[in-house]
This record gives C-alpha cells, sequence and structure tokens, in this order.
C-alpha cells in the first residue's frame, strides 16, 4: 500500500530522514515509535507531503501510495486521498460540527449534492463513534467538544474524504485514559477499511494496536517486523532499549 | 455565538449606512438637485436677447460637466452664474468651477486636467507663447471685473466719526516692505483728514494670502507700479516673498476666506482681498489715493469709471495680453479706483468633444450677455461695458468652429 | 519615623494621576464643541442639512453637507472595494510565503508607507497619475488622459493610504493562526488559495473584520492626500455618467475649507460636517471594537 | 525554492511592490532638478521667491523640526503619565473606559483637530501662554499675535494628538509585562511608585518608540498644522510665537499654483522627500523599537 524509497529530508542543513525504506501493507496498523527528535511526525508528515508547508525543507527519494509517486502528483491529490489527524486535536474552533466533517468534501467537490454531503458526515461521525454524542447539536462550534470528541470529530473529518490511508500524529498523547481507550478500540475498527500509519512515542500503545511496528531512531529506521516480533525478541539493541524504557 | 454577533453587527451597520445614503438620496431627488431625471431634454436650447437681437443657445445632447477652476476671488460669482445656469439648462451643463487660485488653475488649464482656467492676471508671457508655441489654439477672454479692497481691524478707529481709513499706494508698499511698523507712523498719520491722533502704537499685522493667487499678482503689481523700492526688491507674481514676515509681523491666509478670516480675529492687522469678500465680512475698507489725487472707496462709480478707461486698452483675444497688465491698473479718471481687476477665462478653441464644446459655448454666451445684467452680477463684482463684451463674444463664436 | 519612601509614592502616584488627566481635557473639550456646535449647525437646517448643498454666505442658511456625505461614501467605498481584497491576497502571500524574497521585499517597502505622512501619498498619487499618462501616450499610442482631480486619484490614494496598514494587520492575523489548524487544512487536500479562504481567513475573522474597520474608519478622516487627488466639488456629481472621473468633495476637505473661511454659516456648516464625520468614524470605530472584544472572547 | 514568484497570488504582491516603488522613486527624479540648480543652498536657506526662482526651505525644515521636537517633549511626560495610569493606577473597572477615551482620541480625525484648533485653541493659547510670556521672553519666542495662530499653537496641537497615540503603545509595553515579573517587584516590599518606576525602566524600547512615532506623525501631518501655524515664510523659525510654516503645510498651500513656475514643483517634491526620509527614520527606528523584545 505505501512504499518508502531512499527517503531523505533536510531542514536547513540537517538531515532529519536518512536513507527511509519501508513497505506497509494494506489494511493494517503500523506504528513507527521512537523518543522524540527521532523524526517520526517529519517521516508521516512526508507521506502526505504535508512537510512542505514548512520553509526550509527540501526531500529526496520516493513515495508510493497505492501505486502513486506522491512526489510526482499533485499535492491537493495527494493529501486528499489521505486524512490526517494530528497530536493537538484541532478542529476548526468557530466553525459548526457538522462543517468540520463537511469541509473536505465540499471545499474537494467530492459531492454533488446537499443530501449526499449530509449522508458522508453522517457516516463519517458514525465510524468515528461520534454520531449518537452529537446528533442533536451538529450547528454548535467545534470547539465546545470535550478534547476526546474534537479527536472523533477530527477522525471523522479524515475519513470523510473516504481516504486509503490514514496517517495519525501521537492522537491520544494529549487526553485521558479513557478517551485514549475510545481512540484507540476506533483505530483497530478503522483499519477494516483503510491503512492506518500510527506515530506514537508510548511503546505500549503500540503494543496494544499495531500490526507492524517501525522504530526511528535519529532520523534512521532502526528495525521493522511484526509487532509480536519487535515486541518479544528485538534484534536490534537500540530497539530493546527503547521499548524497555532505557532510551526515550 | 460571538460569531452570529459578528455578522449581524456588520449587518446592522451597513444598513444604517445604507439608510443614511438612502435618505441623502431621497431628497435629492425630491429637491430638484437631481434635474437629469427631468422630460424634454433632447433638442433643448434657451433662448435669449442681446443687443436687440435673440441668440438661441445649442446645448448639447447629453448632460456635461466643465470642470473649471483658478481664480478665487470669481468663485462667488462662477458659483452664482453655475447655479442659474445648470437650472436653465435643465441640468444638461453643470460647471464644477474651484476656486484654486489662479496660478492653479492656469497650471492645470495647461496640463489639461480644467477645461477653463481662470485667472486674476492675463497668462504670464513665457506661458502664453510657450503655449502658443505647441499650436494649442485658446484664447482669453475678461468676463467680469472687481476690485482689490484693503482692510483694516483697528479697534480705536471709529468710521462713523472719522470715515474710512485713508491710505496711499507708497504706504501701503511701505507697510508691506517693512519700513513702517506701527500705525501711528507720521506716514500714515498725515494721510488722514481727521482722527489722525487716533492711530494707535500697536505694530501693523500685515496679512497676505499664503496660497499662490491672481489677487497677490495684481496686488503686488500695483505696489510695484507705485513703489520703486516695492518693484525692485519684491516684484510682483502668484506668490511673493513678504519683507513683512520677516520681521515678525506678517501672516498668511489661504485663499481671501482665509485672509479676511485672518482679518477678523486679528486686531491691528491690514490686509487685501477682493471687494467682495470685504463686502460679505462687513470689515471696514480703506480709501486709496487714485492718480488723479483723490482718495475713493471702491464702489460701483469707482470701479465702472476705471473699467471705462481700462477697455479701451483690451486686446484681442487672441493675442498676448500680458503686455498690458500694467496699464489696466492705476488708471486716470477723477474717481477710477486704483486696484481694479478682471478676471480672464482662459479656455480651448476645440475640446475634441463636440457636446463640450457646445456645453462650454453656450455656458459663455450666456454669461457674456444674461450673465451680465444686474439680477445676475453678485455685490462686489462690476460687470463689462458692451465694447469689451462684444469682443469676447465675437471670440466665443469661433468655439468649436475650426 | 516619617515614612519617606511611602509619603514620596503617594506623591509621585498623585502627580502621574494629575499628569494623566491633563491630555483628557482638550479631547473631552473638542467632543463636548462637536457635538454641540455640531447640532446646534444641523438643527439650524434640518434635515435639509444633511442632502442640501453648501449655501451662499449671507444667505443665513447654514449647511448642506449633501454632496460631501455622498462624496465620502464614493471615495471610501472604492478605495475599501480596492484596498481591502488587494491586501488580503498580499497578506496571504506573505503569510504562505515566510522566506519567499518577493515577501522580504513586499514587507520592507509596504511597511516604508506604514503610519506614513498622508500628504506625500497625495502627491505621489498625483506624480503616478502624471507618469500613467506619459506611459500611454508613449507606448500605446492613444490621446488618453487620465484625470488627476477625479474620484478614482482620490480612491487611489485613499487606498494606498489603507493598504499598508491592512496589510500588516492581516498578515499579523494569518502568521499567528496556530500551526496545528494550517495543518487541518492542508492535510485535508486543500489548495493555498482554497485554505487560506475558507479555513485562515474564516479562523481570523474576528481580527480581520476588525483591522478593516478601524482602516475604514482612518481613511474616512483623511484630508491630505485628497487635496490634489479628490479635489472637492460643492455640488452633486453622481448625476454625471462620467463622474467618476471628475473631481468630487468630501466631508473632510470641507472641514478644511470652510472652517478657514470668515463666514459664519460656512463656519458653522464646517461644525456640522465635523459631528457628522466624528459619528461615523466613531461609530465604525465602536463596532470594531466590539468586534474584537468579542475575538479575544472566543 | 529560489523562484521569485512561489504562487499565482505573487504576481498581485509584485504588482503592489511595483506601483508603490514607482511612487517613491518618482518622488525621488522629481526632487533633482531643484537640488541640481540650487545645491545644498535649497535645504541651508530660508526664502521663497517663484518670482526669482528662488526656493530655500529651511524655514519650513525648521518649522516642521521644532513643531515635531516641541510636541513630543510636551506629549512626552503626559503619554508616560497617561500609560502609566491606565495600567497601574486606575481602578481595573475605570480601565476600559480611560482606554477607550484615550484610543478614540487617537481616532478623531485630523481636520476635526485643526478646526478646534483653529476656533479654540490658538485664542486660548494666545490670551493665557504666549501673550503673557511674551512680554519678558518677546526676545526670545517673538510677539505673537492674535488670533494666536504660531508654531507654538501648532505644536501644543500636535501634542494633543500625538498623546493618545504614544501612550497606547506604551500602555500596551506596560500591559505586556508578565504577571510574576510584577509579583517579584512587589513581594521584595516595593511602594507604588518603586513598581511603576522599574516597569517604566523595563518598556523604555516602548516608550523610545512610541515618542519616535509620534514625532514622525507631528512632522508629516498636513491639514490641522497647516490650519493654525499661521502659513508665512519666516526664517526664524525657531521664535515659535511668531507664524510660521511647516513642510506638509507649505506643500498643501503651495502645490495647486507650482506647475506655474519652472522649479517649484521640484521644490515641493524634494520638500517632501524630506519628511518622506525623517519620517520614514523614525517610523523605522520606533517600530523596530516597539517590535524588540
Amino acid at each position: 500500500m505505501i512504499t518508502i524509497k531512499d527517503l531523505n529530508v533536510w531542514y536547513r542543513d540537517n538531515k532529519i530522514l536518512d536513507n527511509i525504506n519501508l513497505d506497509v501493507p494494506r489494511n493494517v496498523i503500523l506504528t513507527i515509535m521512537g523518543p522524540s527528535g527521532s523524526g517520526k511526525s517529519t517521516l508521516l508528515r512526508a507521506i502526505n507531503r504535508l512537510i512542505e508547508i514548512y520553509p526550509g525543507v527540501r526531500v529526496e527519494g520516493e513515495i508510493y501510495v497505492d501505486g502513486v509517486n506522491v512526489f510526482k502528483a499533485r499535492t491537493e491529490d495527494v493529501r486528499r486521498n489521505i486524512g490526517m489527524v494530528f497530536q493537538i486535536p484541532n478542529p476548526i474552533p468557530n466553525m459548526s460540527i457538522f462543517d468540520n466533517v463537511a469541509l473536505g468534501p465540499k471545499l474537494n467537490k467530492l459531492v454533488k449534492s446537499e443530501s449526499e454531503l449530509r449522508d458522508i458526515v453522517k457516516w463519517a461521525l458514525e465510524k468515528a463513534y461520534l454520531w449518537d454524542e452529537v446528533k442533536n447539536r451538529l450547528k454548535e462550534p467545534a470547539a465546545k467538544l470535550s478534547g476526546g470528541q474534537q479527536q472523533r470529530l477530527c477522525i471523522a473529518r479524515a475519513l470523510a474524504m473516504k481516504p486509503k490511508v490514514i496517517l495519525m500524529d501521537e492522537p491520544t498523547s494529549n487526553l485521558d485514559p479513557v478517551a485514549t481507550n475510545r481512540i484507540e478500540e476506533l483505530m483497530v475498527e478503522l483499519k477494516k477499511i483503510v491503512t492506518v500509519v500510527l506515530v506514537t512515542h508510548n511503546p505500549a500503545q503500540a503494543a496494544r494496536v499495531s500490526d507492524y511496528v517501525a522504530f526511528l531512531y535519529k532520523g534512521r529506521l532502526v528495525e521493522v517486523g511484526s509487532s509480536s516480533q519487535i515486541f518479544t525478541s528485538p534484534k536490534n539493541e537500540l530497539t530493546e532499549k527503547y521499548i524497555t524504557g532505557r532510551i526515550g | 455565538m460571538v460569531s452570529m454577533n459578528i455578522s449581524k453587527l456588520i449587518l446592522i451597520s451597513s444598513i444604517l449606512i445604507l439608510f443614511i445614503v438612502g435618505i441623502s438620496v431621497f431628497y435629492m431627488s425630491q429637491t430638484n438637485i437631481n434635474p437629469i431625471q427631468q422630460e424634454g431634454r433632447a433638442g433643448y436650447t434657451i433662448t435669449i436677447v442681446y443687443d436687440g437681437q435673440s441668440i438661441s443657445l445649442d446645448l448639447p445632447s447629453t448632460p456635461i460637466v466643465i470642470i473649471g477652476g483658478g481664480s478665487t476671488f470669481v468663485n462667488p460669482q462662477m458659483q452664482a452664474w453655475a447655479t442659474k445656469f445648470r437650472d436653465l439648462s435643465k441640468g444638461l451643463v453643470t460647471v464644477n468651477y474651484q476656486s484654486i487660485g489662479s496660478g492653479a488653475g492656469v497650471a492645470k488649464w495647461k496640463s489639461q486636467a480644467l477645461d477653463f482656467g481662470a485667472s486674476d492676471i492675463p497668462l504670464p508671457k513665457d506661458i502664453y507663447s510657450e503655449i502658443k508655441g505647441t499650436g494649442r489654439q485658446f484664447i482669453q477672454i475678461p468676463i467680469v471685473a472687481g476690485a482689490i479692497a484693503v482692510i483694516y481691524n483697528l479697534p480705536e478707529w471709529d468710521e462713523a466719526k472719522c470715515g474710512n481709513l485713508r491710505l496711499s499706494g507708497e504706504v501701503l508698499a511701505d507697510i508691506y516692505l517693512g519700513n513702517i511698523i506701527k500705525w501711528n507712523d507720521p506716514k500714515i498719520v498725515s494721510l488722514q483728514d481727521k482722527c489722525g491722533d487716533l492711530l494707535p502704537d500697536s505694530p501693523i499685522i500685515g496679512i497676505h494670502r499664503s496660497d499662490g493667487s491672481g489677487t497677490t499678482a495684481a496686488f503686488t503689481l500695483y505696489l510695484a507700479l507705485v513703489s520703486d523700492e516695492w518693484k525692485n526688491s519684491v516684484g510682483w507674481g502668484y506668490t511673493v516673498e513678504w519683507p513683512r514676515d520677516q520681521l515678525g509681523y506678517g501672516l498668511g491666509g489661504k485663499g481671501n476666506e482665509g485672509v479676511t478670516q485672518k482679518v477678523v480675529s486679528t486686531p491691528y492687522s491690514i490686509g487685501y482681498v477682493e471687494l467682495a469678500y470685504a463686502l460679505k465680512s462687513k470689515l471696514p475698507v480703506a480709501e486709496l489715493l487714485n492718480k488723479a489725487g483723490n482718495f475713493v472707496l471702491p464702489n460701483a462709480t469707482t470701479i465702472s469709471e476705471a473699467v471705462k478707461y481700462a477697455s479701451k486698452k483690451f486686446p484681442d483675444p487672441a493675442d498676448d495680453w500680458s503686455i498690458i497688465a500694467d496699464k489696466l491698473l492705476y488708471l486716470e479718471g477723477e474717481l477710477s479706483y486704483p486696484i481694479v481687476t478682471y478676471v480672464y477665462l482662459v479656455l480651448d478653441l476645440d475640446y475634441n468633444d463636440d457636446n463640450k464644446n457646445k456645453a462650454i459655448k453656450a455656458f459663455l454666451t450666456w454669461i457674456l450677455t444674461e450673465g451680465q445684467k444686474s439680477e445676475n452680477i453678485v455685490e462686489g463684482y462690476i460687470a463689462l461695458p458692451k465694447e469689451a463684451l462684444d469682443i469676447a463674444l465675437k471670440a466665443v463664436e469661433k468655439i468649436g468652429s475650426s | 519615623m516619617i515614612d519617606l519612601r511611602g509619603l514620596k509614592s503617594k506623591v509621585m502616584v498623585a502627580a502621574i494621576s494629575i499628569l494623566a488627566i491633563l491630555p483628557f481635557i482638550p479631547i473631552v473639550h473638542l467632543f463636548f464643541t462637536v457635538v454641540v456646535n455640531g447640532i446646534y449647525a444641523i438643527s439650524q437646517n434640518f434635515p435639509g442639512f444633511f442632502y442640501m448643498e453648501r449655501s451662499i454666505p449671507g444667505s443665513g442658511v447654514i449647511g448642506g453637507v449633501g454632496p460631501y456625505i455622498i462624496g465620502t461614501a464614493i471615495l471610501v467605498s472604492i478605495a475599501t472595494l480596492i484596498g481591502v481584497p488587494l491586501s488580503i491576497l498580499i497578506a496571504i502571500y506573505a503569510s504562505e510565503f515566510i522566506q519567499s524574497r518577493l515577501t522580504n521585499v513586499g514587507d520592507v517597502i509596504i511597511t516604508t508607507l506604514f503610519e506614513f505622512p498622508t500628504i506625500i501619498i497625495g502627491l505621489m498619487t498625483f506624480a503616478l497619475i502624471s507618469v500613467l499618462n506619459d506611459m500611454i501616450r508613449i507606448y500605446l499610442l492613444i490621446d488618453v488622459e487620465l484625470p488627476k482631480f477625479s474620484v478614482l486619484s482620490g480612491s487611489i490614494a485613499l487606498t494606498i493610504v489603507m493598504l499598508p496598514f491592512l496589510y500588516v494587520q492581516i498578515k499579523e492575523s494569518l502568521r499567528s493562526i496556530p500551526i496545528s489548524i494550517r495543518e487541518a487544512a492542508y492535510s485535508l487536500g486543500l489548495s493555498r488559495i482554497k485554505a487560506n479562504f475558507y479555513i485562515f481567513l474564516v479562523y481570523a475573522r474576528g481580527s480581520i473584520v476588525t483591522s478593516i474597520l478601524i482602516a475604514i474608519s482612518k481613511i474616512m478622516g483623511e484630508t491630505a492626500p485628497l487635496l490634489f487627488t479628490a479635489f472637492g466639488s460643492d455640488f452633486y456629481t453622481i448625476s454625471d455618467p462620467g463622474f467618476l472621473f471628475k473631481p468630487i468633495g468630501s466631508l473632510t476637505l470641507a472641514i478644511y475649507n470652510l472652517g478657514l473661511s470668515p463666514y459664519e454659516e460656512w463656519i458653522a456648516t464646517a461644525w456640522g460636517a465635523a459631528f457628522i464625520l466624528l459619528l461615523m468614524v466613531l461609530s465604525l470605530y465602536i463596532i470594531a471594537r466590539y468586534i474584537a472584544r468579542g475575538a479575544y472572547l472566543r | 525554492m529560489s523562484r521569485l514568484i512561489e504562487h499565482p497570488l505573487g504576481i498581485v504582491m509584485l504588482l503592489v511592490i511595483s506601483i508603490i516603488s514607482v511612487m517613491i522613486i518618482f518622488l525621488i527624479i522629481q526632487s533633482i532638478p531643484i537640488l541640481l540648480y540650487r545645491g545644498l543652498e535649497f535645504l541651508t536657506t530660508s526664502s521663497w521667491n517663484p518670482v526669482k526662482e528662488e526656493y530655500g526651505i529651511l524655514f519650513a525644515l525648521g518649522g516642521s523640526v521644532v513643531v515635531g521636537l516641541i510636541s513630543v517633549a510636551l506629549g512626552a511626560v503626559l503619554s508616560i503619565s497617561l500609560a502609566v495610569f491606565v495600567a497601574e493606577i486606575s481602578p481595573v473597572r475605570l480601565r476600559s473606559i480611560f482606554v477607550t477615551l484615550n484610543d478614540i482620541g487617537a481616532a478623531v480625525p485630523t481636520v476635526i483637530y485643526g478646526l478646534w484648533g483653529l476656533i479654540y485653541l490658538a485664542p486660548f493659547l494666545y490670551d493665557y501662554v504666549m501673550a503673557p510670556l511674551s512680554t519678558f521672553l518677546s526676545n526670545v519666542l517673538g510677539v505673537p499675535s492674535r488670533p494666536g495662530t504660531s508654531i507654538f499653537t501648532a505644536s501644543v496641537l500636535m501634542a494633543i494628538m500625538i498623546v493618545p497615540f504614544s501612550s497606547a503603545i506604551i500602555r500596551e509595553g506596560l500591559l505586556s509585562i508578565p504577571t510574576h515579573l510584577r509579583e517579584a517587584i512587589i513581594s521584595i516590599g516595593a511602594t507604588k511608585w518603586e513598581l511603576i518606576w522599574i516597569q517604566v525602566k523595563m518598556v523604555k524600547n516602548y516608550i523610545i518608540g512610541g515618542l519616535l512615532i509620534g514625532f514622525g506623525r507631528a512632522v508629516g501631518e498636513t491639514v490641522a498644522v497647516a490650519m493654525v501655524v499661521g502659513n508665512v515664510i519666516q526664517p526664524e523659525f525657531y521664535k515659535i510665537f511668531l507664524p510660521g510654516y511647516t513642510v506638509s503645510s507649505l506643500i498643501a498651500d503651495q502645490y495647486q499654483n507650482a506647475e506655474a513656475y519652472t522649479y517649484m514643483v521640484s521644490a515641493l517634491f524634494a520638500a517632501s522627500l524630506f519628511i518622506f526620509i525623517v519620517g520614514l527614520l523614525a517610523n523605522m527606528v520606533g517600530l523596530s523599537m516597539v517590535r524588540r523584545k
């Protein structure tokens, strides 16, 4: 589904990512973990080229999503097919709940009619386990939701574009344990319809939800493997140190 | 919910603004300010009678705005003519006249920013030959006469008892040169018939125009005619350097209005403005010594007398008028007022626009005929004698015919 | 023992308080006089004051500021219609491409005109139109003159007055949008234009609307840039189809010219015009502040 | 990466930049003839004699600078006090009233200040300040005359106009001082005055910046000054009770008939170039002071 070949990223003169090669199969959860500053967020943002909105960043290499080289395609098309959820829940605060979810389909002209839009919004909110909580207050500003609800709203916003891939950048790091739990359940459910790439600095979370795990350290991909393999018999010493909490 | 309030507020404020504009527009249409809406204007003409003959004025087919500017002196008269003629032409001809000073009027007309310029002095020689050199066809015509009045603010002086203050050209020159500092200077006292002892021991505040103006040009030309010292050290023009300012006893005012305002609010001041402004301000006006040796006030009699002598010297409208500028001031005649001025219009003979040609021709023909009648002449201005008008009318005939 | 420190503190605080109240005295007096004289003038000729043309001195009739109100409205509207979209577009560019060379050059040149003597902007507009006229004559070989004294050049001057202010304000508003919101917009696959227009401008609308209203109230009160451009007119010109190319009056020009005249009627008219102008400027200003406060509450 | 225009929007930016640049370049080009014709004399002499094509704008430059300096000098203490008062002394509940009044003072159109200055301020200053002082200071300050239009009147009017403006900037600085710093100062037992004084020293940048921007305003202001400055060409511009000129009021008065003379247009553009430069310096330094943290 996602193939990364010889990816190098610089910020000004610093190399952030060094020769990354990675394959992600369809309908799985791949977790990228690593200590802060290891370049996980950069790698995630390279996949949908979001990294290009930061001035001073230079990218080399190839990334194929569903067989398409993202660096050859239009940025808008790439990002449209890849949903993304962020560390801080970031719905547009002064837009309504409905508008937040409808934003992508509407502005990208993916729907033909109002009713189709409503259906998509409802579908996305249902998939994000949010519909029951908000169906009576769709016109309220998104800022009125709780943190966990906001994050699920962001997931619904990403889903509404009917993406093939969803990138999640530490989606639970700002949430309480209950909300975290719900999001994690949701992720497992989501993998039926999309491929999820999750970034986390929490090895326990990686162990709970992922099928595959990639360990990133100082811009290098140290080890990739299935979740069970990485957590039971890591091949690399660094990986072992990290999951046992000795570096991080 | 805040966002709701914002849009509501914008809505309310825009409705409010629309409401105000709406009221204004409503009243505009109510009060006939917008006569364009009236019917029956196609092929509309005005017929006037002049010299026993009836002349019909050919009006433009669409509403035309003529932009003129210049002399602040002629402003009240021009506004009166413009208002009257706009009504007469049922809105077909609007004259937008701006009192920006003669120098500006001529300069803007020269750069074609204005359709006509109005100036208190004829085109200066160099400008005349410069424009002539470009092959542009233009004329200068006098349209009305006036006078420059010397106004003063002298609290001690009682006109009822002492009569108006008497001054001569030499004394005025000495005042603005700074040779005379105080009101009780012997040169001023000796001119007075009575009450000479009432003149106070206070410095004279000499007020003058701060913007360039034909009034200043005419006034300084007069001072240069009567005082060699003035001629040599200051000269004459739209803007001059006033020696009195450098003593700290000078003050500038913008336009005739500004000078009048400054004289009104500054005790012991003296200033020069066009007569119309002096009359309106209710300030006392000084009697000036004329060439025949009499002290005269500016009024219809004394100005007409001077105009009579001057109009004999008028050249052809297409000629250079600057050479006679100094021959039209300080003229002979027992009752002639010394500083009589003429307002000259400079205008093109062809505006490359048939409607504009018609509009300007109609407007000028009207002001040179009906416009000179006493009911259309504002107080403080003097109509031109028939000989002068005939010359001007003949020149106006040529507009648009080339 | 006497508390010298405490005493000094009390004395200084009292002194500061007195000095602080001092500047309010002229401002309050100004308000008082504008309101009293203005209302008096308007009441002498109500409601004619709002729609009539300037009266003839000595006629005893006060007012007639109709053409000036319309003139101000037209000049300000055109300047706003040109200036607001223009400054939003360049502010978007400057906030999106922070390191672009063009942005750096633009920042320097546009902020040059920020808080700038506005009479020079009038002069420069006058000069700009001269240059344009020369260019039309030389390169296009057609005999068309852009009128120097016109609604258009007045509006251009006002646009240039408001542009730097709006540019700086909107740019700051856009740049202060949290990066998380930017990422959210771009992760949806929106183009820069769509992201800015549908999301960032909406997100920052409170502060942007405030800036726009303050900019409008600023140019409404400008006189100096209009002296050589809008030029002034005492008549209704809008009935003329080509009025955009003709001079036009404004409330500020009227106050300047009438206020310097010796006639009671005209000075009273100037006070009335000042009252109307003050009312217009301050109501915009107060609305702007209200919105700004709302924006902070969000 | 180094393309000049990175997005179609850049064309709009380029357009705006080029229009403004053309204007500034034209301003400079127009100023050259008079500087070639008169050289330094243009700046160092006082004469305005179009008849003889003699232009020296020292009187106007001096007038502008004197108006700017006096208004800032008068405004400095007042605007600092006002800012301190609003930020520190006034009851919190009244603060918004003072802030509103202050900001409204800054929003009033300058021409209204001019009208008020002409009709109320000038006679008032003549009666109560200029006339009494000139009885024993006439050698230094000049003899004023009714209606009181003078360089001094213009300076006072400008001071009134820039105080709300400068004090808003200084207030912004005072309010940006973090609460924990204030608490630290109070906790070491500082009196109110000491607290104020320490904070005022902390916002020195804002004070200098605000006053510089105020100076730029005073130098550049046109109509309000033109209405009260007296408008005469008077070489002794330092005698502030006498009427005078500032560069902007000279331009406002003289520009309209300038084209009737050979060098006057250029002289006016060159004069405006001067306030351009002074205003620019004051603004740039002022803004950078305010932005510097």
